[in-house]
């Protein structure tokens, strides 16, 4: 108060803190924390199942709130809050939505396998939630250095979920990877917020847009050469070809349910921070940066599907085709147009259940010490579990972009789009892409429906899959399918996602 | 047996406007899947009843559809139509015209045929259960009228199309399934494209967004090179599916490695998407484009047509002789649809419908040789005739019509695609008339290897046809003589919708039809 | 009188160089790790002679920021390494490789 | 009118003769499938007849009558009902096919007596009969393509009919085959003609043939080209003569009903049908199916003087009198080349019969070299073969004589060159024949030695009874009915006086006029005998030749390549199995396995080997990645730089 | 006032900052071309008290002290802990997998080359182009006399609230991290661990094996 009284800056003038606004992720932050004093009170292994189910209960209070925001965005318009460092609007509850729904997934699936694997406690939870909340953050940052902020907060997290597994040498090694890259990536990232910084003096998106708005710059080197920087750092953090090369080997090396997470929100996350960036606060720059991303798009396509098809490493391969992924909601982003942000984010939403409930086979699958992830490993598990196989073959082949299932509508969507922005060539390749996709997805499924060869004898191992993975598993295929034959609520959500600005 | 009993009750409501008739052409196959896929796994006999119960009702409903259908108007008819994805433009509206029409029936009587013909040998459950969503899918695609829904069956039908030759095939089935799957994605991709573009570019025309086949096709707004451009990426896609010269290869080997009942529904029905794709779509929806790039459709067609037969001659596996022989009939289909006549398109539409039910036989016929013999190469049959005389007879039968013989279907088909085809493109006629004379070559000496002679000691004994086997193929037997004899139902309901067809292209280009096949000059 | 901001700006670029080319013809971790800190280095610095040209403290602000991230990840990145180091008796702190392909 | 709506009973009756031996023809059995099958035929005869009697009764003008069934193809301006024709052209027609036909079928049921599929040669047959009415009855050339195919088809089956040995299954194929090289005439001329007037129907308002005049010259002359194409194949014509010799394989009924009497013929009748069109033609047209058709009939007649087997002779003798008619089509001559048609289905089906007897009784010998004196043995069958011999070789007055006689007095009419020829082929005609009659039914026991062979060899069952006999009496009365039909057939057009001209009133509505250069009576008496001598050299010739002296002394009469057909076969089969089969073999094998499907696969190998390569930089190491993650910041920068600019 | 300036700086300046700034290259050298991690930590230290020097000059007193306090003193010894922990202070055998020329030359250009690229955009002098002062003065004498202190937390409690608070979640992150990685396995485990580690190590072996088998072969055929 004295220091107020007496400062030559005038009074302090607190910005208006509504954490109301927040809630999804401070939902998220407080269940982290109570998740770690109840576990720290409770003494000894009891109450494991607890974690997984508290770690739940936060994600649904973050979705709760999340449609309560919506709810209130609709009613009051989308708001700056937090001295506008936070932009409140559809797009960010969108992302808040997605990413707390691949915290319950993930949560459902960390559980049984994190049993199996004898390598229970809070802390893979904890981890879980707090870099949800950094994803979350991410999506909703207004200023590039929250964006820095949240995508450390992610990231922090899951390095140290990449290398959870101690026993397995992979773990850490994946753990090490996707540190170093990631630092690296980082100081790039870091370097084009400041180089933009000094082009436009500040940090602050709006104001950036502002600045653009303003004053067509004279001199763009500087700004351009901070716009590909952030290129380079959201590309990183997107998997997007030449900036990929960490992911197959994390993917794989990773314990699979923080492969799911990663591939799942970790990727949605940097396409929210991807999206708004570029698509708000340097749409002014369009005709510059749409071309780069062309170009990101089609390598990520071709780059991910043709690796995928000579590995034998299921989630090696699940790690190239995310690769592909990317390349098609990059697509939507070169669009540069309304129906390419809404469509990037249909197929976001569509590709974490997708992605998800394909890691969580590879889950189940894998078996104790996580390490059953070779195509042969799922010869004949169409004669051993059924429903399993039939699961796993409905995710890929929407991942294929079968029609009646969320991906048909995915790549359409965004596909449509490019063709809307008369990006004919990038909508060709799309697809064309998509028939080379086709192959490994098909591929997987011959080996789940073919029999096994020759040890008739030997009795295949039980393949237990657990309750809780078993609830992921049917919600992800029922979101596929639904999304599939009745995408129009879903496609609702995505166009009125609209970014603030 | 009360599935059968309920149909009457379903033909009268059908009279009635409220009852979806062409939705549950649909929704009937597919609810028979579900209902196969609560079913026990080991209960197979019930399986089987249940799936060609629900096949049978399908059939009877396309049939209900047939009777419905009005003679004489060229537009379509039974519309139903909801908003689907709205912010999309996408609606499911089906509807049906005489193009369409005997392609459901056709569908709708293959269907049953294949599911009791061959022999099933393992996991009886997910093959109806594949059959009857394929069944669905083929409906689909017939019926839809919205660019994307029908997108969305064409590209269906690949996936239990797929798991059924990856499933029950032969020998080479993964590679064959895969390289069909693939394929078609392939010409997919540009199918895709195209729409999407075509659906753009007419909104910034008419501000409407909107996959409907109608007012898109009314709306023409686009034209010149970037309608031919369009053009060219559905008649890619279609080109595939037909298929056409130089992108056919997936065929021999999809029809070779498929089980018996794939290869019918393959050849029957599948391979008739490409044609009326080209027929609903291509025409329909850029009939300048169409009109201008009809040579190199033709040229194509012919290609298929002479290029077909002559490698089909070659074959030493008689089903891959079938598969090429497919690809033969279908040029001629392609020729017919690009004359541009009421003669050509009729013609070419009867013949989707007769090269389904011969070539449908045809494979149903080389199934049961296999299931005896178990090989397909000619080289290990002769002399089948002796041992077998009315199996024999019966192939006779096929075979000619497939060669197109007078007085059976598929002469008449033939016969109007190439007079239709005269009238415009003479040239194109001619050598497309050669075919007839290759197609009696290829056929003739297989039938001559294959049954005439003497029979060697394993074929001897060769089974006659038994009176399950009798019984699924008459039913065909009759089309295939029916047709051939007395076509003019079919062509009352075709010819209409065909000239409807034409004059919207004459309407939108700078194309007359002649006179003469117009019937102007009497 | 301060010597112009480009001056710094060079050096943070140059700096931010060396820290790059070290991490990539170093095999060490530990140093790979180090090289990192020098971008993150010159990033701050480059920050601060920003802030210093545009009169704004918010360049200042963000120096603050990324040394707690710096922390953080510093932090974690050394325990990780001593994860891994720990166990693999006799090896050095090399690059890891045995996912590829 | 009411007589005449029952017309479609012609066809009808054999076609449902067929149907019901196809339902139970093998629970009828041996004898009364046969009779069955007869009856159908000769019951349709009989139709005919009330017909002809109906038609014969109504006025000249108005005796073309259309009895319509039901609409066949109507597609926009193609309107193609099912309906039959009724004026004398057809009618005669049907008559003599029907008459033929039933003859044949109380033949074949001895003929075919013990043959295990007994009943199957008579459905093929039956069908056979209704083809071959609904070719001659069809009101409209579609229609009449189907009969036209539908003959080609049943040809094929009897062709084949012993499918286990291969040669017949590969005669039926290239008959079928050939035959349709020759259907795809037909087809293109319908194209034309449907082009040209928008109908395919004969007559009516919008006719083809009552619009002949209206249609340009050019398009009429490709028509008839065309038309003669289809005829060609079907009439064994240069250069689609070759499936009729080996059609030879077929049941002996066979060769006289389809490759003598009637299927053969029809490319005759199509042409006589359109005259009115080939009168719209330029002369080239003409003179085009003139000249094939006089060298075809030299051509034939050549072969046939060196064939051994008694079928094979008869076979190119057919050739060689097809020849003959489209020389007449193609010198105008239309009611000689009908005439002829009638006077040479008698006596040609009654010599095919007559050898099918003499090889029944030989017990499947047909090698003439092998015969020998068999008059002693086979009295009916020797007399009445000669009357055939007489006939065909043009001796006065067998009906021979009179129908060549008109045609090469058409032929003299539109050149004498044309005649020319039909003089020397009448003289080999005379040759051929008598060569074949003195070795079957003359000089010595040839086959005694055979039999002697043979039994060495192997125990064949003929050896038994290797003596020769004549066949029962179902076999022999058609070969007196029509012996008689063979010498007195003449008659129907005697140009004696004006009015003796019976077949040609008759027929005058359904051909078009051909104003030619009318002979003088004195000029046509001249080339008659000018005929007739020649006949008579031909049979001198041979009489020095192959009556006193014995076969083998005779070789210098039979070059080989006449033996060998002048290698047309040999040429034709060496092509197809040479360079066609190659070109095949390339499309199938490089061309579609390599080439296209290569490409195909090689796409896919592209991206495999893609994959292979591409991983190859996912090395594993840290630095590895990171290096080229930095190598993408320098692309884009250095891409940035160039569009900002330098 | 002094009467000179060396490129617009008082000679003080600009003594300063050359000599900081080859203090900062030397280190930053030697970090990268020490062969001994120990030596490149201690290298690292120079590098940072260079760069705190420039701080300094540029009027962010506080930081430069925090850089000191935080980098120098805190995360460099943090670094020597790790190394001494592992036992890798030892120098490095540079012929165990070799970088490789393509490695070291590109590890060379594409820097060199980026930092060209970077150099030209800027035109190497049009940096900040930014509009000044969008929130407040960075130096005291700018911004009325308060001392940068006052004026960083300000702006750390008003605009960077949020940012600030987020912190907090990055350094719980960072502890329960360090928790999860560095906590020994329970003994009852460890065993078990060591045998399954080395199950793992050998399966891991053969299987490269099998792929160096499979790759051989694939490159031969």
């Amino acid at each position: 108060m004295i220091a107020q009284a007496t400062s030559p800056l005038g009074p302090l003038v607190h910005p208006n803190v509504e954490y109301s606004n927040l809630g999804p992720i401070l939902a998220l932050v407080v269940g982290a924390l109570v998740l770690l004093t109840v576990a720290s009170l409770v003494p000894g292994r009891r109450g494991r199942g607890f974690y997984s189910i508290l770690t739940i209960l936060a994600a649904g209070v973050s979705l709760g709130w999340s449609a309560w925001l919506w709810h209130f965005i609709d009613q009051k318009g989308p708001r700056f809050a937090f001295a506008n460092v936070v932009a409140v609007d559809g797009f960010a509850v969108f992302f808040f939505v997605v990413i707390a729904i691949a915290v319950v997934l993930t949560a459902l699936l960390a559980e049984g396998y994190l049993r199996r694997e004898r390598l229970d406690g809070p802390e893979f939870y904890v981890l879980i939630l707090l870099s949800a909340a950094g994803g979350m953050l991410m999506a909703a940052a207004n200023d590039l250095i929250l964006v820095f902020l949240g995508l450390e907060t992610l990231t922090i997290s899951l390095f140290v979920l990449a290398g959870f597994h101690r026993r397995r040498a992979a773990s850490g090694e994946a753990a090490m990877k996707y540190f170093v890259m990631s630092a690296f990536s980082s100081a790039f990232l870091l370097y084009g917020i400041a180089l933009v910084y000094g082009a436009t003096g500040t940090t602050n998106l709006a104001g950036i847009a502002q600045y653009l708005s303003r004053n067509l710059p004279t001199s763009t080197g500087v700004l351009m050469a901070g716009v590909v920087l952030l290129i380079v750092g959201f590309g990183f953090k997107v998997a997007a070809v030449p900036f990929h090369t960490w992911t197959p080997d994390v993917y794989q090396g990773a314990p699979t349910p923080t492969t799911a997470f990663m591939a799942g929100a970790s990727k949605a996350a940097g396409f929210a921070a991807f999206l708004r960036v570029f698509f708000s606060t340097f749409g002014a720059l369009r005709l510059d940066w749409r071309p780069i991303i062309w170009v990101l798009a089609i390598l990520s396509l071709l780059v991910g599907a043709v690796l995928a098809v000579v590995q034998r490493d299921i989630k090696r391969m699940l790690a190239y085709s995310s690769i592909a992924h990317a390349g098609y909601i990059l697509i939507g982003l070169q669009a540069g147009n309304e129906r390419g942000i809404s469509g990037a984010l249909f197929y976001l939403l569509a590709y974490t259940f997708m992605i998800i409930g394909s890691f969580a086979i590879a889950t189940v699958v894998g078996r104790k010490g996580d390490r059953a992830h070779s195509l042969d490993d799922y010869r004949g598990l169409a004669a051993r579990r059924p429903l399993l196989a039939l699961t796993f073959t409905v995710l890929l082949l929407a991942q294929a972009g079968a029609p009646f299932t969320s991906g048909f509508f995915a790549k359409f969507y965004v596909i449509a789009a490019a063709v809307e922005a008369h990006s004919y060539a990038i909508a060709l390749i799309g697809m064309l892409v998509a028939v080379i996709t086709a192959f490994f997805y098909l591929r997987v499924v011959i080996f789940m429906y073919s029999s096994p060869e020759g040890d008739e004898g030997e009795v295949a191992p039980r393949l237990p899959v657990p309750v809780s993975a078993g609830i992921a598993l049917v919600a992800t295929v029922a979101f596929t399918v639904v999304a599939g034959v009745l995408p129009g609520i879903f496609v609702d959500f995505a166009r009125h996602a609209t970014l603030i600005f | 047996m009360n599935v059968l009993s309920v149909l009457p009750v379903l033909a009268a409501e059908g009279a009635s406007p409220k009852f979806p008739l062409l939705t549950s052409l649909v929704a009937v196959p597919l609810v028979g899947a579900l209902i196969v896929g609560l079913i026990p796994r080991r209960q197979e006999s019930t399986l089987k009843t249940v799936g060609l119960l629900v096949a049978l009702a399908t059939g009877a409903l396309s049939v209900v559809v047939a009777v419905q259908f009005k003679t004489g108007e060229a537009g379509f008819q039974m519309l139903s139509q909801h908003v689907w994805v709205k912010d999309l433009g996408i609606s499911w509206k089906l509807g049906v015209d005489g193009i369409s029409l005997w392609l459901l029936v056709l569908t709708g009587v293959l269907f049953p045929i294949a599911l009791v013909g061959p022999a099933v040998h393992r996991d009886v459950k997910a093959y109806v259960l594949w059959m009857l969503v394929l069944e669905a899918a083929c409906m689909g695609v017939f019926i839809a009228l919205d660019l994307l829904l029908f997108f969305l069956f064409f590209e269906l039908v690949l996936v239990p199309m797929y798991f059924l030759i990856a499933g029950w095939g032969y020998e080479n089935r993964v590679y064959a399934s895969i390289k069909f799957f693939l394929f078609t994605l392939f010409g997919s991709a540009f199918l895709l494209v195209g729409i999407l573009a075509l659906v753009f570019l007419t909104e910034r025309a008419t501000g409407k967004l909107t996959f409907d086949v109608v007012q898109l096709a009314n709306a023409q707004a686009v034209g010149g090179a970037t309608a031919r451009w369009l053009f060219l990426a559905f008649a890619l896609a279609f080109a595939v599916k037909v298929p056409l010269f130089p992108v056919h290869t997936w065929l021999p080997d999809a029809h070779t490695e498929a089980p018996t009942a794939g290869s019918v529904i393959l050849a029957g029905v599948l391979l008739k998407l490409g044609t009326y794709g080209l027929l609903r779509f291509g025409l329909y929806l850029f009939p300048k484009a169409a009109v201008d790039l009809a040579p190199v459709l033709l040229t194509v067609g012919v290609i298929g047509i002479t290029y077909g037969a002559i490698v089909a001659a070659m074959q030493r596996d008689l089903k891959r002789l079938v598969a090429y022989s497919s690809i033969a009939h279908l040029g001629f289909i392609v020729v017919g649809t690009f004359a541009f006549t009421t003669q050509g398109l009729s013609g070419g539409v009867l013949q989707m419908i007769n090269h389904g039910i011969s070539t449908g036989a045809l494979f149903l016929l080389v199934g049961w040789i296999y299931e005896r013999r178990h090989t397909r190469l000619i080289a290990d049959l002769n002399g089948l005739q002796k041992p077998a005389p009315i199996f024999a007879g019966v192939f006779t039968l096929v075979m000619l019509s497939s060669l197109g013989l007078p007085a059976l279907n598929g002469f008449v088909g033939e016969y109007l695609i190439l007079i239709g085809t005269f009238i415009t493109h003479r040239w194109w006629a001619v050598v497309a008339a050669t075919g007839v004379i290759l197609a009696a070559f290829y056929l003739l000496w297989a039938y001559q290897r294959v049954f005439h002679g003497e029979p060697s000691e394993e074929n001897a004994d060769f089974r006659e046809m038994t009176w399950r086997e009798r019984g699924v193929i008459v039913p065909l037997l009759v089309l295939i003589v029916f047709l051939g004899v007395y076509p003019k139902p079919v062509l009352d309901r075709i010819e209409p919708s065909v000239n409807r067809l034409i004059s919207h292209v004459e309407q939108h280009s700078n194309y007359t039809q002649p006179g003469v096949a117009a019937g102007e000059g009497k | 009188m301060s010597l112009g901001g480009e001056w710094y700006l060079i050096l943070a670029a140059i700096l931010f160089t060396i820290g790059a080319f070290g991490l990539l013809v170093r095999r060490n971790i530990l140093v790979m790790f180090m090289c990192v800190e020098l971008m993150l280095n010159a990033v701050n610095l480059s920050f601060v002679t920003f802030a210093r040209m545009l009169n704004d403290i918010g360049g200042q602000v963000v120096v603050f920021f990324v040394l707690v991230v710096a922390a953080a990840e510093v932090v974690v990145g050394l325990g990780i390494i001593v994860a891994i180091f720990r166990r693999r008796a006799g090896a050095t702190a090399d690059d890891l490789h045995i996912l590829k392909g | 009118m009411g007589t005449l709506d029952y017309a479609w009973l012609i066809p009808a009756l054999p076609l449902a003769g067929f149907v019901v031996l196809v339902v139970a023809g093998r629970k009828l059995g041996e004898p009364l499938a046969g009779w069955l099958a007869t009856t159908a035929v000769g019951a349709s005869f009989l139709t005919v007849l009330v017909m002809f009697a109906k038609v014969v009764s109504m006025p000249a003008d108005s005796r073309h009558v259309v009895v319509t069934m039901f609409d066949w193809i109507p597609v926009g301006g193609l309107n193609v009902h099912a309906a039959l024709l009724l004026d004398p052209l057809s009618i005669t027609m049907a008559l003599f096919v029907t008459g033929v036909a039933t003859l044949i079928h109380l033949y074949s049921i001895g003929y075919m007596h013990g043959d295990e599929r007994f009943s199957k040669f008579f459905i093929y047959l039956n069908l056979f009969v209704f083809s071959m009415l609904v070719l001659v009855l069809a009101d409209n050339f579609l229609l009449s393509f189907l009969g036209w195919e539908g003959v080609g088809a049943c040809s094929y089956f009897l062709i084949s009919f012993w499918f286990t040995r291969s040669s017949a299954a590969v005669a039926g194929k290239k008959a079928f085959v050939t035959n349709r090289v020759g259907d795809f005439g037909f087809m293109i001329a319908m194209f034309l003609m449907f082009g040209a007037v928008g109908s395919l129907n004969y007559i009516g308002p919008a006719g083809v043939l009552t619009n002949a005049g209206k249609i340009p010259e050019v398009t009429a002359t490709a028509i008839v080209l065309m038309l003669f194409v289809g005829a060609a194949g079907k009439s064994a014509q240069l250069p689609l003569y070759v499936w009729l010799p080996d059609a030879m394989e077929g049941p002996t009924p066979v060769s006289a009903l389809i490759h003598a009497a009637t299927m053969v013929t029809a490319g005759v009748y199509l042409l006589c049908r359109v005259s009115p069109i080939i009168a719209a033609a330029s002369g080239t047209a003409t003179w085009v199916i003139a000249v094939i058709g006089a060298v075809t009939a030299l051509f034939a007649a050549t072969i046939a003087c060196a064939q051994d087997d008694i079928k094979k002779v008869l076979a190119y003798s057919t050739i060689s009198q097809l020849g003959y008619m489209v020389l007449a089509v193609g010198s105008g001559a239309y009611v000689a080349a009908i005439f002829h048609m009638i006077t040479h289905a008698f006596f040609k089906a009654l010599l095919f019969l007559g050898a099918g007897s003499v090889i029944h009784g030989m017990h499947d010998e047909q090698d003439m070299k092998r015969m020998g004196a068999l008059r002693l043995w086979m009295p009916i069958t020797w007399v009445t073969f000669l009357v055939g011999w007489l006939a065909i070789s043009g001796f006065p007055p067998l009906s021979g004589f009179w129908s060549k006689d008109e045609i090469l007095a058409g032929a003299w009419s539109k050149n004498p060159g044309l005649w020319a020829v039909g003089l020397v082929t009448a003289l080999l005609t005379a040759y051929y024949m008598s060569r074949q009659v003195f070795l079957v039914f003359y000089g010595e026991e040839r086959w005694r030695h055979r039999a002697a062979e043979t039994s060495d060899a192997h125990v064949d069952d003929h050896a038994e009874h290797a003596e020769p006999h004549e066949s029962p009496l179902v076999m022999t009365l058609p070969l007196i009915v029509l012996a008689v039909a063979a010498f007195v057939g003449g008659v129907i057009n005697l140009p004696l006086f004006g009015r003796t001209l019976f077949l040609e009133h008759w027929l005058e509505p359904s051909l078009a006029h051909v104003e030619a250069a009318t002979l003088t009576s004195g000029a046509k008496i001249g080339l008659g005998a000018l005929a007739t001598i020649a006949g008579l050299a031909g049979l001198a010739i041979a009489y020095v030749t192959w009556y006193r002296r014995r076969p083998e002394e005779n070789a210098g009469l039979e070059p080989l390549v006449l033996r060998r057909a002048w290698y047309v076969d040999a040429g034709l089969a060496a092509f197809v199995s040479g360079p066609g089969r190659m070109v095949a073999n390339w499309c199938a094998y490089v061309l579609d396995k390599r080439v296209v499907d290569g490409a195909v696969n090689g796409l896919g190998t592209l991206v495999r080997n893609g994959g292979a390569q591409l991983r190859r930089l996912q090395t594993g190491y840290v630095r590895n990645y990171a290096l080229g993650l930095a190598a993408g910041v320098v692309l884009l920068l250095a891409w940035t730089l160039v569009r900002v600019g330098l | 006032m002094l009467a000179f300036s060396v490129f617009g700086a008082t000679p003080v300046d600009f003594l300063t900052f050359v000599i900081a700034a080859a203090i900062v290259l030397a280190g930053a050298f030697g970090v990268v071309f020490s062969r001994n991690p120990v030596h490149s930590a201690l290298s690292l230290v120079m590098t940072l008290f260079g760069v705190a020097v420039l701080f300094v000059e540029q009027h962010a007193d506080f930081l430069a002290a925090v850089q000191v306090i935080v980098y120098a003193g805190a995360i460099v010894v943090l670094f020597l802990f790790v190394i001494m922990l592992l036992g890798v202070d030892r120098e490095e055998n540079v012929d165990v997998e070799p970088l490789g020329p393509v490695q070291r030359w590109a590890g060379l250009l594409i820097p060199l080359v980026g930092l060209f690229l970077l150099l030209f955009l800027a035109g190497v002098r049009d940096w900040a182009t930014g509009t000044p002062s969008a929130r407040g003065a960075a130096s005291g004498s700018a911004a009325g006399g308060a001392p940068n202190v006052d004026l960083l937390g300000r702006s750390l409690f008003t605009g960077f609230l949020l940012p600030f608070e987020v912190t907090a979640v990055l350094l719980v992150i960072a502890v329960v991290g360090a928790v999860v990685l560095a906590r020994r396995p329970p003994r009852a485990e460890q065993a078990e661990m060591l045998a399954e580690q080395r199950a793992l190590d050998e399966q891991l072996a053969k299987e490269r094996d099998a792929e160096l088998v499979a790759e051989h072969l694939e490159g031969r055929s």
